[in-house]
């Protein structure tokens, strides 16, 4: 008698082993339903989450990406020294746009946002010609604002000392707690399918051990189960990953026409729509594999 | 072909099933085990299969020691071995013929050669008819007959039958029993643990006796002995 | 106690497993079924514990008719009908203890009654010593005798078993035999379908024979009949 | 032949039950651990997530009622003609306080705000008294400016038309969504643990089939699974439940600290604890009890 089995599958058993895993979702109909109908709602969970997260974000960064340093220029400078200052302010490593506003534009700015009783200040403006400095990164801001301040045009360079600070370390602590919630969204999710999948299973531990009995290699056994994991996880995801992909289309389109006065603007439709649909897919697929796999494993050592 | 040596088996929990039990069936042979309920005769044959592993004592099958047997090289080892379980152990959710045929395609065989040799086998054990009916739609005999056909289905060079006419009226267990004779003439070994005094004291073989885990009578061409 | 009138069932998949079955079985009766394997014998079985209702023909068990049944009454019928299934259908979570209380149990017996009730009948059949073992830690004949104590601990009227020897050697066989016979002198109806030739040879009593779902042949004190 | 089986339960049978389902727990020890499992994993999530909402509801409403109206009072106004203004402020049905801040208390407010630069103004204060108005509901912030306006002392109300406006209906929109997210993750939660348990109990279908064919009603069958699902319920509620109730008191003390300067304001604790736990327990211990019950009885009928 000799030993071993062949390692090497032929063709015709990875087919036969295709054919059998969708054999048994039809034969296992109803826990069938039960992990596909599991998957298909913690991925909708995971997806809608996962969109408003990237977008809170979004809306994050924008709001820091407004903070800015106005440079107020000193009542008697010339036009050349005004020159000079941008072009010493453009130097800055930290800066990345410059802009000038008059001390006149400023007054008008001012009564546009304050209201016509300001326009008694056009008889004699008290404000100062500015420029409005952006740098690379918002959280360059305060730096680039002290560096400002150094040169000797510039009458005082205002950023929202203290208030800039706090908005930072406010995102930064909301950035935190997004990821935490993200990462534990994820991680719930991929417990919640690998779950169902090992229930189901166990539920058929008595089959495994027949199957061994007969003759089988764990690897035989494993295949179809691997394959019907990979088959759960693609039928689950078609639904989330439908709605999220019609849904956002909407959302987008809505909006971008309804919140455009309040600088709220989504992140555009394939930009998101893509990592978060692969994303989706990866998780339904990675688990309902990997779910299969490490159950089957336990009932395979008869 | 069968060796076992000095094999107690101690269940975990306490029982012991077999103790002190020397054994040595030859290739080719046809050996009844006979006994009382609880006697040992299926933990002897669990052995064989690797269903269970011996406590203490060697159990050769075909020059292989199941106990030191890598789980890896477990399928070889089975697939060599056909076997009626008591309790049948059909795959509940595939029907007759895929039950049957799983044996054959967990050896990788053709498909072609799978279809002809079921449905050959199938109609030996006379089921032939209902090969597309699921195991819960069969009587407890035709399931018996079905688990009969799976083990003989790859030709394996053992057969080990527990009890394989537990459910089956006379007259289909003389059918069976021909069978396995025909088997065990083309030089198949057959181990057959069995309560049928009738299919004992008739076809007479060699007969081994275990009796609260020993044996207690090992006789070629024995009778079945018991008598109420 | 029994009656079927005009009794025909046939499966969901086609199979007519009974056809035009007329049969009366009085209280206290004692009635073996035979046939070949397939024949219908634990349909008929199944009938009279409603596991299955006829598909026509009316079955009465006890004077209720039990196809038309309210689900509500069906546990009543059931507590009056023990029954020894071919496949044992012992809980595989529960001990033999609790497997074998459970039949009390569920008539909300005392405790204290379930407890030496249930020894009782272990002891009977011999098992009391494997009172908290699980069914998986026991051979085959071990569960058929723990199906047939269960059958017995509520005291039913009628005591329906389907192949209760199959799996015991003949000692046992006759042991689990004297203690039907005793149960039936008190009063208890007995319907037992079996191959064995030698018991019904035996122990003479009524022998209803089906094959192929008809009833071929009922008689008072009659033989096996089936020779081989 | 008596038909019928008594309906009363006797009070030992009721103690059966409770032993029996303490039992089965210890027998089905992985499939318990799975779905106790599956409980608490999808209760952290929702709890967590009820947290998060209830809080930026909170701070939503916070930034609501900091809308109030502005009213300039005419230049040449008496005293006597300030308190009679105020009195017909007052009552308007939608006010709820008034307070006043003169000219000078204004421009060193604006100081404050904007920069000495406004000390200019000191020589010439171009500013009004004002009252500052506040309503009862933020919502009738726009109606009361209106009517405000109509008096005869009142040079002008203000009170960021079309930005409160805005903001306002932002709101809106956020707690619409807010509400369906939340809806959703119940609804998500209460599927995903009752169908776990569907899972576990059509495992288990072949127990009940045997029950039934032994002559056990469905009730003396359901109990035990009822109270099953009862303890897997209180089970899986354990570990949120403390976990939250000890996040959120470390939690909400950082929030009063870190973000004082911000407006933002936590729910206090016990106001949020209690019903946030009490939600908790209700979803555990209702969808496990209702979630054996459904599924048992799709195999009662034998
Ligand atoms: N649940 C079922 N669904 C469909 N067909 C069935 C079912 N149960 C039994 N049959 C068929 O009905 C016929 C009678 O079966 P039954 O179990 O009554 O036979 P039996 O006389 O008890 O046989 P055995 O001695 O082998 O137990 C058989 O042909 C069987 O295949
Ligand atoms: N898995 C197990 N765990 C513990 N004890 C077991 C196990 N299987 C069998 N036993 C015990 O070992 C002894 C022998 O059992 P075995 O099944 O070998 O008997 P058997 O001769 O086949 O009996 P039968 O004729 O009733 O089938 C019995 O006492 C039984 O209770
Ligand atoms: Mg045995
Ligand atoms: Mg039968």
């Amino acid at each position: 008698m000799n030993c071993g089995v062949s390692t090497d599958m032929k063709p015709r058993t990875l087919r036969r082993h295709f054919r059998e895993s969708f054999k048994n979702l039809r034969r296992n109909g109803w826990m069938t339903f039960a992990s596909v109908s599991a998957v298909t709602v913690t991925l909708m969970l995971t997806g809608i989450f996962l969109v408003i997260m990237l977008n809170l974000n979004k809306i994050g960064t924008d709001i820091e990406n407004d903070v800015e340093v106005r440079v107020h220029v000193k009542l008697e400078t010339t036009e050349a020294e005004k020159d000079q200052l941008k072009a010493q302010i453009e130097n800055l490593p930290e800066v990345e746009g410059v802009e000038y506003s008059s001390k006149e534009q400023e007054l008008q700015n001012l009564i546009n946002d304050m209201g016509s009783d300001y326009t008694l200040f056009e008889q004699s403006n008290p404000l100062y010609d500015v420029f409005i400095v952006k740098t690379a990164r918002p959280q360059d801001t305060p730096d680039a604002a002290r560096k400002i301040e150094q040169f000797s045009q510039t009458e005082k360079a205002v950023y929202g000392e203290g208030k800039v600070e706090n908005l930072f370390s406010f995102m930064k602590t909301a950035r935190n707690i997004g990821m935490i919630l993200v990462a534990g969204l994820l991680f719930t999710a991929m417990f919640l399918i690998s779950n169902t999948i090992k229930i189901t299973i166990f539920a058929r531990r008595k089959e495994i051990e027949i199957m061994k009995l007969v003759g089988a290699t764990n690897w035989f056994i494993r295949w179809p189960f691997l394959l019907e994991g990979l088959w759960i996880g693609l039928l689950g995801s078609i639904i989330p990953i439908a709605a999220i992909a019609v849904g956002y289309y909407y959302a987008e389109q809505e909006a971008s026409e309804r919140f455009a006065s309040h600088f709220i603007d989504f992140i555009g439709y394939i930009p998101l729509i893509v990592p978060v649909t692969l994303l989706m897919l990866v998780i339904a697929v990675f688990i309902g594999i990997w779910g299969s796999f490490i159950s089957v494993r336990r009932f395979l050592n008869v | 072909m069968i060796d076992m040596q000095g094999v107690t088996k101690k269940y975990p929990n306490g029982v012991t099933a077999l103790s002190g039990v020397n054994v040595t069936i030859k290739q080719g042979e046809f050996v009844y085990i006979v006994g009382p309920s609880g006697a040992g005769k299926s933990t002897f044959i669990k052995l064989i299969y690797r269903e269970e592993k011996p406590s203490s004592g060697t159990v050769m099958v075909g020059g292989i020691n199941t106990a030191s047997l890598k789980q890896r090289l477990v399928p070889a080892l089975r697939r060599k071995v056909g076997v009626v379980f008591q309790d049948f152990k059909l795959l509940p959710l595939l029907n007759i013929y895929e039950n049957v045929a799983f044996a054959l395609e967990v050896i990788e065989e053709d498909p072609a050669v799978i279809r002809k040799r079921v449905m050959e086998v199938l109609d030996l054990v006379g089921l032939k008819h209902k090969a597309r009916m699921l195991p819960t739609e069969l009587s407890g005999g035709e399931q018996q007959r079905i688990a009969i056909a799976r083990s003989i289905v790859n030709n394996p060079k053992v057969v080990i039958a527990d009890e394989p006419t537990g459910n089956l009226d006379p007259d289909t267990s003389w059918d069976i029993m021909r069978l396995f004779e025909t088997i065990n003439e083309r030089g198949t070994t057959i181990v057959m643990a069995t309560h049928n005094k009738d299919i004992v004291n008739t076809i007479r073989r060699r007969v081994i006796a275990i009796e609260n885990g020993r044996i207690v009578r090992d006789e070629l061409r024995g009778e079945y002995g018991y008598e109420a």
